[in-house]
C-alpha cells in the first residue's frame, strides 16, 4: 500500500551520491527546506551541482553547504543577497562555477524538464549577455533564444502538510519553485509539518499531486533561515 | 483464418486480470478506453494502484453505482466515475505533463495492431472517409514508462493484430512493451515477438498461425518447472 | 474599481468578430461553457476557428455553432464522439477543416501561447502521420517535433464560482482545458454559478488568477450536454 | 556635472506619485526593487489596482505594520508583504507566464542606464568581480505590456543614466517606454528621448545638460495651455 513517508530526513537521503544534480525549492528563505539540506550536509556528498533560485544567506542551510565545499556549480538566477558572503568568496576563488539563468527562464526550465518538453524557444535575454552565443531564432518577426529542460536525479522542497500519497500543499509564497521542481527530480523528497490521510486534503486543492513525490519528512516546527541567521547559528 | 472457437482463450475478465498481476503494488497507471478499464477490477489484494485518466484526475475510483453520477466527474472515455481518498484534480496541460514527463509507471491500451518491432496502431483505419480523431494516445505511447497492450489476439474476421509491420497510420513507433491477448502474453523484445505464457489448453502452433509475425519461443530458463 | 462582471453573454459576447479564434474549454461535456456557446451563435459571428478538444454532441452547444455553419476550422484531438454526427457531415462535404493535433500536444501548445513560449519540442507524434512533415530534431539521441504555440481572440470557459475580480474555481475533470485557455485569450469570458467578493475564495486554492479573465458571466444553474440532448434539445 | 542641488529636482516621493498618476484604474502591475516599490504608495482615489510579485503572489499588499510578518510571505525584495483580498498564490511557472504572456499591462523598474532606443540596463555593472545576478528583470522587460523607469536622473556622482547607448550589459534592447527621474518625465520614442513634463522651476537646458543624449522638446500639441 502507498505510504511515501520515511523516518527521517537523513533516511530520505542515504541513497544520495556524489556528483548528483539536486533541485532545491524556495526564493529567499521562503519555502527554503533547510532541514532536508542539513540533512544533506550530513550525507556527505560532494561535487553537487545545485539548482536553486538563490545561494542561502549566512552559514546555515543552502549557504552552509556550500561552504562545507560540496558545490561544484550552481544554476541560479540570483546567488547575491544582503546576508551572503560564503558564495561570493567560492565564486571568486572559481571553486564554484555558476550559470546564471534568468528567473523565469530557469522556471520555465525546469517545467519543460519535469513535463518531457527538450527545448522551447523565449524571448527573455534576447540580446543581453545572457543571451549572447544561444541558439536564436525568429518567430513572426521576433527574436527567440533557445533553452533547454531540466531535470534533477533529487529534489528537495518544503511543503505545509502532505497526505500519505504525497499529495502536497504549501504556504504562501513558499510555493515558488517547489511544485515544479517536484515535477523535475527523479526522486523528489519533501519535508512537510504534517501528515495526513489520504482523503483529507480537497482533491480540489491539492498543488503538487503525488506522482511528483517519492518520499515524505515530517518536520514538525521548520526553522526559518532568518531567524537562525538572527540567533548565530551555523552548520554543522 | 478464422475466429478462435468461442470455447478457447481467456475472456476479456480474464486478459484484465492477467493484465493486473503484473502491475506492481503503488504504481501510476493510466488505462485506455475498452477492455483496459476491466483492469481496473482486478486489482490484486494487497497492492494500492493509482489510476490516472488524462482528462484530469489522479486516484480516478470506479464508475458510480447508480447512473446519476456528476457529469464534470468522468474519464477519457467520457463516462462517469469516482475520486479515490488521495485523488487530485488539475488542467489538462499539468495531466500531459505528467504523461510526458515520464511520471506514469504504466499505461494499459487497445490496439489495432501491434509490430513485432513494438510500433503500435490503435487510432485510425486510416480509411478515407473515417473522421480523425486521436485523443491522448500519442502522448501516452511517447510518454508513459511502460506500453502494456490488451487486445484479443485476431480482429473479428481472423485477421491477425500482432503483425510484421503495421499497415494502419501509426499511434507510436517500437513503444510497445507486451502484449496480452485472449490466447498469450507476448513480450517485444529486440528480437521480436517472445512467447512469456500461453493460454493453457493451446498450443503454439495454434497462436503462431494466428499471428502476423513470428513468435519467439519462451526461453527456457523463464519456464516454469 | 475592479469588478468584472457583466450582464449577460450576449454583452460578455457583443464585440466579438467574423474569423476569431475562439478557444472554448471542456472536455466532452464536463466544463463546456454551453450559455456561452449559445450566446455566441446569437451573435451570427461566422468563419470562425475553434479550438476545443472535441466538436459537441447532438445539435446543442458547439455542435449547435458548427451546424449553424459559423466554424470554418477546428483544432482538436477528438473530434469524433458517440452522438456527434454534424461534424462528420461537415468535414466530410469540406466545409470544415479540421487540424487533430493530440491532446498533449493540444494543451502543450494552449500553454505555450498563454505563456509567451512561441514553439516548444515534444516527442508526441514523432514517427506517425501526424508527425509527417513537422521539423523534427535529436536531443540526446531522441526524436522531437517542434510545435507552435496557440492563442486565440476569445476565449470562452465555465467554472465554477469567481470572484469579482476574475478568480476562479473549478468543478473536478471540468477544470481540463480552461485553466490554459484562460491564459491564451486575448478576451477571456468565464461562466460561473456564483460570484462572490473578492476574499471569499482562500488564495491558495485559487486555480485560475483573476489576470486572465476579462468578463465573467453569472449562469446559476448550468445546461449539461447529456442533458439537453437526452431532452431533444436543438439551439437555436 | 555635480549633483542636482539638493533643493532641486522631486524627491523620490515625488517620483513615485507622479508615476501612480498615469496607472490606469484596473491595470496589473509588477513593482521593482528599490524606489518602484514606493509607487504602491500613491494610489489615487478611485483607482484599484492589482500588484504582482514574481515570486508568486497576485493581489499583493503593503508590509505589514509590525515586523513580525510571515516569513514566508513576502515579495521579491524578499521584504514582508500582505495579500489583499482577492489575491492568489501560484508557483514560479505559472508567475513568469503572467510576464512572459503578455498578461502584465506595466512594470515600474529601477535602472542604472537607459538608452535613447529603449534599451535598459539595470542587472550589472559588470565590473569583473561583480557577482552576478538577475533575477526576474529580464523577463519583466521581455514580456510586460509596458516598462517605466523611476530613477535619478544621475548617478550619484553625477553621471547622466540617460544616455546614448548602453556601457553597462542590458537586461533587455529597446523596451522601455518611459523614464520619471528627479528633473523630468521622458518618453523614449522612434526619434529618442522627448521630454514629457519638466520639474516646474528647472529648465530644459538644466535638464539636458544632465541627460547623456539629445533631449527632445514637448510636441506643442501636448503642451498644456
Amino acid at each position: 500500500m502507498i505510504d511515501k513517508r520515511v523516518e527521517s530526513a537523513a533516511e530520505a537521503l542515504a541513497d544520495i551520491r556524489d556528483g548528483s544534480t539536486v533541485m532545491v525549492g524556495g526564493f529567499g528563505e521562503a519555502g527554503s527546506p533547510i532541514e532536508l539540506i542539513h540533512a544533506l550536509i550530513d550525507t556527505g556528498a560532494t561535487n553537487l551541482t545545485i539548482i536553486s533560485n538563490n545561494c542561502g544567506s549566512g552559514e546555515v542551510g543552502l549557504a552552509a553547504l556550500l561552504k562545507a565545499g560540496r558545490v561544484s556549480k550552481v544554476i541560479c538566477s540570483f546567488p547575491r543577497t544582503a546576508n551572503s558572503t560564503v558564495f561570493p568568496e567560492l565564486y571568486r576563488s572559481g571553486r564554484t562555477a555558476l550559470e546564471l539563468v534568468p528567473q523565469g527562464t530557469l522556471a520555465e526550465r525546469i517545467r519543460a524538464g519535469g513535463a518531457g518538453i527538450p527545448a522551447f524557444y523565449t524571448p527573455t535575454a534576447v540580446g543581453t549577455p545572457l543571451g549572447d552565443g544561444k541558439e536564436c531564432r525568429e518567430f513572426d518577426g521576433r527574436s527567440y533564444v533557445l533553452e533547454y529542460g531540466l531535470r534533477a536525479n533529487v529534489t528537495l522542497i518544503k511543503g505545509r502538510r502532505a497526505d500519505s500519497h504525497g499529495n502536497v500543499v504549501f504556504n504562501k509564497t513558499a510555493r515558488n519553485f517547489s511544485p515544479i521542481m517536484a515535477m523535475a527530480g527523479e526522486t523528489t523528497i519533501v519535508q512537510v509539518e504534517q501528515v495526513v490521510e489520504p482523503g483529507s486534503i480537497d482533491p480540489e486543492v491539492v498543488v503538487t499531486p503525488g506522482i511528483f513525490v517519492d518520499r515524505i519528512v515530517t518536520v514538525m516546527s521548520p526553522a526559518h533561515e532568518s531567524a537562525l541567521i538572527a540567533a548565530g547559528a551555523t552548520y554543522p | 483464418m478464422s475466429d478462435a472457437p468461442s470455447n478457447v482463450g481467456w475472456t476479456r475478465e480474464d486478459m484484465a486480470r492477467r493484465v493486473a498481476q503484473d502491475i506492481p503494488d503503488g504504481s501510476y497507471v493510466n488505462l485506455g478506453i475498452g477492455i483496459p478499464e476491466l483492469v481496473a477490477r482486478f486489482v490484486p489484494q494487497g497492492r494500492e494502484l493509482v489510476y490516472h485518466t488524462e482528462n484530469g484526475l489522479l486516484g480516478m475510483g470506479p464508475s458510480p453505482e447508480s447512473d446519476d453520477g456528476d457529469p464534470e466527474l468522468i474519464n477519457a472515455g467520457k463516462r462517469h466515475v469516482t475520486a479515490n481518498p488521495g485523488a487530485s484534480f488539475f488542467h489538462q496541460s499539468d495531466s500531459f505533463a505528467m504523461i510526458r514527463g515520464g511520471h506514469l509507471d504504466l499505461c494499459v491500451l487497445g490496439a489495432l495492431q501491434v509490430a513485432q518491432n513494438g510500433d503500435l496502431a490503435n487510432w485510425s483505419t486510416g480509411e478515407p472517409d473515417a473522421i480523425p480523431a486521436v485523443g491522448g494516445a500519442m502522448d501516452l505511447v511517447a510518454g508513459v514508462k511502460a506500453i502494456y497492450v490488451i487486445t484479443q489476439h485476431t480482429t473479428k474476421t481472423g485477421e491477425p493484430k500482432l503483425v510484421e509491420s503495421c499497415t494502419y497510420p501509426l499511434t507510436g513507433a517500437r513503444v510497445v512493451n507486451r502484449v496480452y491477448t485472449d490466447l498469450a502474453v507476448i513480450d517485444v523484445t529486440p528480437e521480436g515477438f517472445r512467447l512469456v505464457e500461453l493460454n493453457p489448453g493451446i498450443d503454439l502452433d495454434f497462436v503462431q498461425n494466428r499471428t502476423g509475425a513470428q513468435l519467439l519461443p519462451t526461453p527456457e530458463s523463464t519456464l516454469s518447472t
